[in-house]
């Protein structure tokens, strides 16, 4: 009888309190000697190991405290992060093209390209493991170097970096010449 | 008749009302409105200190009670479908309303006082929690990418580039402010040069995107040959220029003494 | 077998939590229908009212939340400092009453019930976090509506609006007789 009364206080103490808390410290809220607390803290500890309980006590060098049990975490991953829908926006999409064809490419190299500062696309390109660092350039300040992983070229049935049809040099040129044509076409108009 | 209660005390005019009604022990029914005008008055003369904005409160409430009071002196007029309303009526409501509303703050304030006694613990998300990072699904993200798609958008963006330069206008000088900083530059080209020990002023310069860089990076050299960190060779006019580096540290600029 | 899981995680998200966790939030984590999980929370908060536990579920208009039971208050001031809540005056209850019964409800409304100017009476329960704005009302010079917030019904331990002390008409015509008789026998006295 009394002995509920007092795990229900050591569980109010331990839940508010967060924290590891002092078993000496709760003996004396609690007006108790410290052997006795600690040893019904001790059987609540099995208590709470019971299957249908999330949370448990840990002790922490002669404190304890209230917190989940590790088998919790992926339910609490759940509920803490709203599942983002990731999408390629036009933006990273263009940067991933220009990483593709134009690999090792510094990011001041992007940016030439793009006319545009890059930064924030071409780190959630690496984010999405979409382009990674391929070592960096040998010029002063050593820019780091991108390109695409492995993982993007898989997704596109693609086994090495050579099978990217328009990446090997004679195609890279035909399609400049093709890009040329293009605009010569254009201004000629 | 003297009043002992301090006007502070009084929420405002329905509040002193209810207060002259609770002290002449009558029904909120059926108040006698001349003798509670009477009484009423009597607190606002005593309020002659307060602020303009809290006594219109209780004058209005004076005027409504002087206007029931002379409308109860008047002989109702004789209608024989509608039955007299009692000048009271609106008063009584209003009143009736208010009081209910202290009573359930009296009942509002025992309730505080229980769940005041019921403690919440602030959210503690475990530090493996918060680091999670999700997973991205690569073949997810990529789904409606080919690589025809990906090979058009190349193909827009080289495009897009050439029609940025105006056949005119690219002729032109270039009319940029470039922020240089010297001092790193000066770090840089000893980085460079740690690497590489021995390496030629035009490969120094392959990443120079202005003269501006160009001119800091030849400062750079200069100091550094001044104060004997580097050791340059030329062998004809407007050749190469072969630079070898000679210390085995970095120093700052600061530390070199400008 | 499997409620017992469900349990141990509602259990670890509430704790984890903290605040009040809607249902709906619970349910999407754990991949059920609300109904079900409602069912589960109400049926753990009877457990919870065992006589060896100290903290407690409660209900909080649609959410959940955990917390300590009341009996425990005494114990736990005996361990940690437990913030003083603001004082609420007579002023602020009277106006808080008023817009929890009424909202949502202008500024001018209540002060056509009280009488007095209330500005200061109702940016100070905005300022507890007891009141909110909730919209305009389609009227003349937009004014601000007014309404109490989950804070409100926390902190006078309320389910939800509806657990309102006497708000039906019948409790209201109560009321009055009672105030009638109340004043009928000063009268007889």
């Amino acid at each position: 009888m009394e002995l509920k009364m007092i795990e229900a206080q050591i569980e109010a103490i331990l839940f508010t309190m967060g924290e590891a808390v002092e078993v000496d410290r709760i003996a004396a809220a609690l007006d108790h000697d410290t052997d006795t607390i600690r040893k019904i803290i001790r059987n609540m500890m099995d208590q709470y190991e019971g299957e249908d309980r999330g949370i448990h006590i840990i002790e922490l060098d002669g404190a304890f405290q209230m917190c989940t049990k590790p088998s919790m975490y992926e339910t609490i991953i759940k509920i803490t992060h709203v599942p983002k829908k990731h999408v390629l926006t036009d933006v990273l999409l263009e940067t991933l093209s220009i990483i593709a064809y134009k690999q090792p490419i510094t990011k001041l190299q992007i940016e030439q390209i793009r006319g545009v500062k890059s930064d924030h696309a071409v780190n959630k390109l690496v984010e999405y493991n979409l382009v990674c660092e391929m070592g960096r350039l040998d010029a002063p300040g050593r820019p780091i170097l991108f390109g695409t992983t492995e993982e993007f070229l898989r997704s596109f049935g693609l086994q090495s970096l050579d099978s990217l049809p328009v990446l090997n040099p004679e195609k890279l040129e035909d399609f400049k010449l093709e890009a040329e044509e293009e605009l010569q076409l254009k201004l000629d108009i | 008749m003297s009043i002992p209660v301090k006007l502070e005390a009084f929420e405002g005019p329905l509040d002193l009302l209810l207060h002259l009604i609770d002290k002449n022990k009558v029904n909120i029914y059926d108040i006698p409105i001349a003798l509670i005008t009477d009484q009423y008055l009597d607190y606002i003369k005593q309020m002659e200190s307060k602020s303009l904005e809290i006594m219109s409160e209780f004058l209005v409430m004076a005027a409504t009670l002087i206007n029931i009071k002379s409308r109860m002196l008047l002989p109702a007029p004789e209608t024989e479908e509608e039955e007299a309303v009692d000048p009271r009526q609106e008063l009584v409501d209003r009143l009736l309303e208010y009081k209910m509303y202290k009573y359930i703050s009296v009942e509002l304030k025992d309730r505080e006082m229980d769940a005041s006694r019921v403690l919440f613990k602030p959210p503690t998300i475990p530090q493996e929690i918060s680091d999670f990072k999700e997973e991205i699904n690569v073949e997810d993200l990529l789904s409606d990418l080919t690589l025809a798609k990906l090979h058009e958008i190349f193909k827009s963006i080289v495009k897009k580039q050439a029609d940025k330069i105006d056949p005119i206008r690219s002729k032109f000088g270039k009319i940029e402010k470039e922020e240089i900083n010297l001092s790193e530059k000066f770090i840089q080209i000893q980085e460079y040069g740690l690497l590489h020990k021995t390496f030629s002023f035009r490969n120094l310069l392959e990443s120079a995107h202005s003269r501006m860089e160009v001119i800091v990076s030849f400062l750079c050299i200069l100091e550094l040959i001044k104060i004997g960190r580097l050791r340059i060779e030329q062998e004809n006019l407007f050749d190469d220029i072969n630079i070898t580096f000679l210390a085995s540290d970095i120093i700052h600029m600061e530390e070199a003494a400008f």
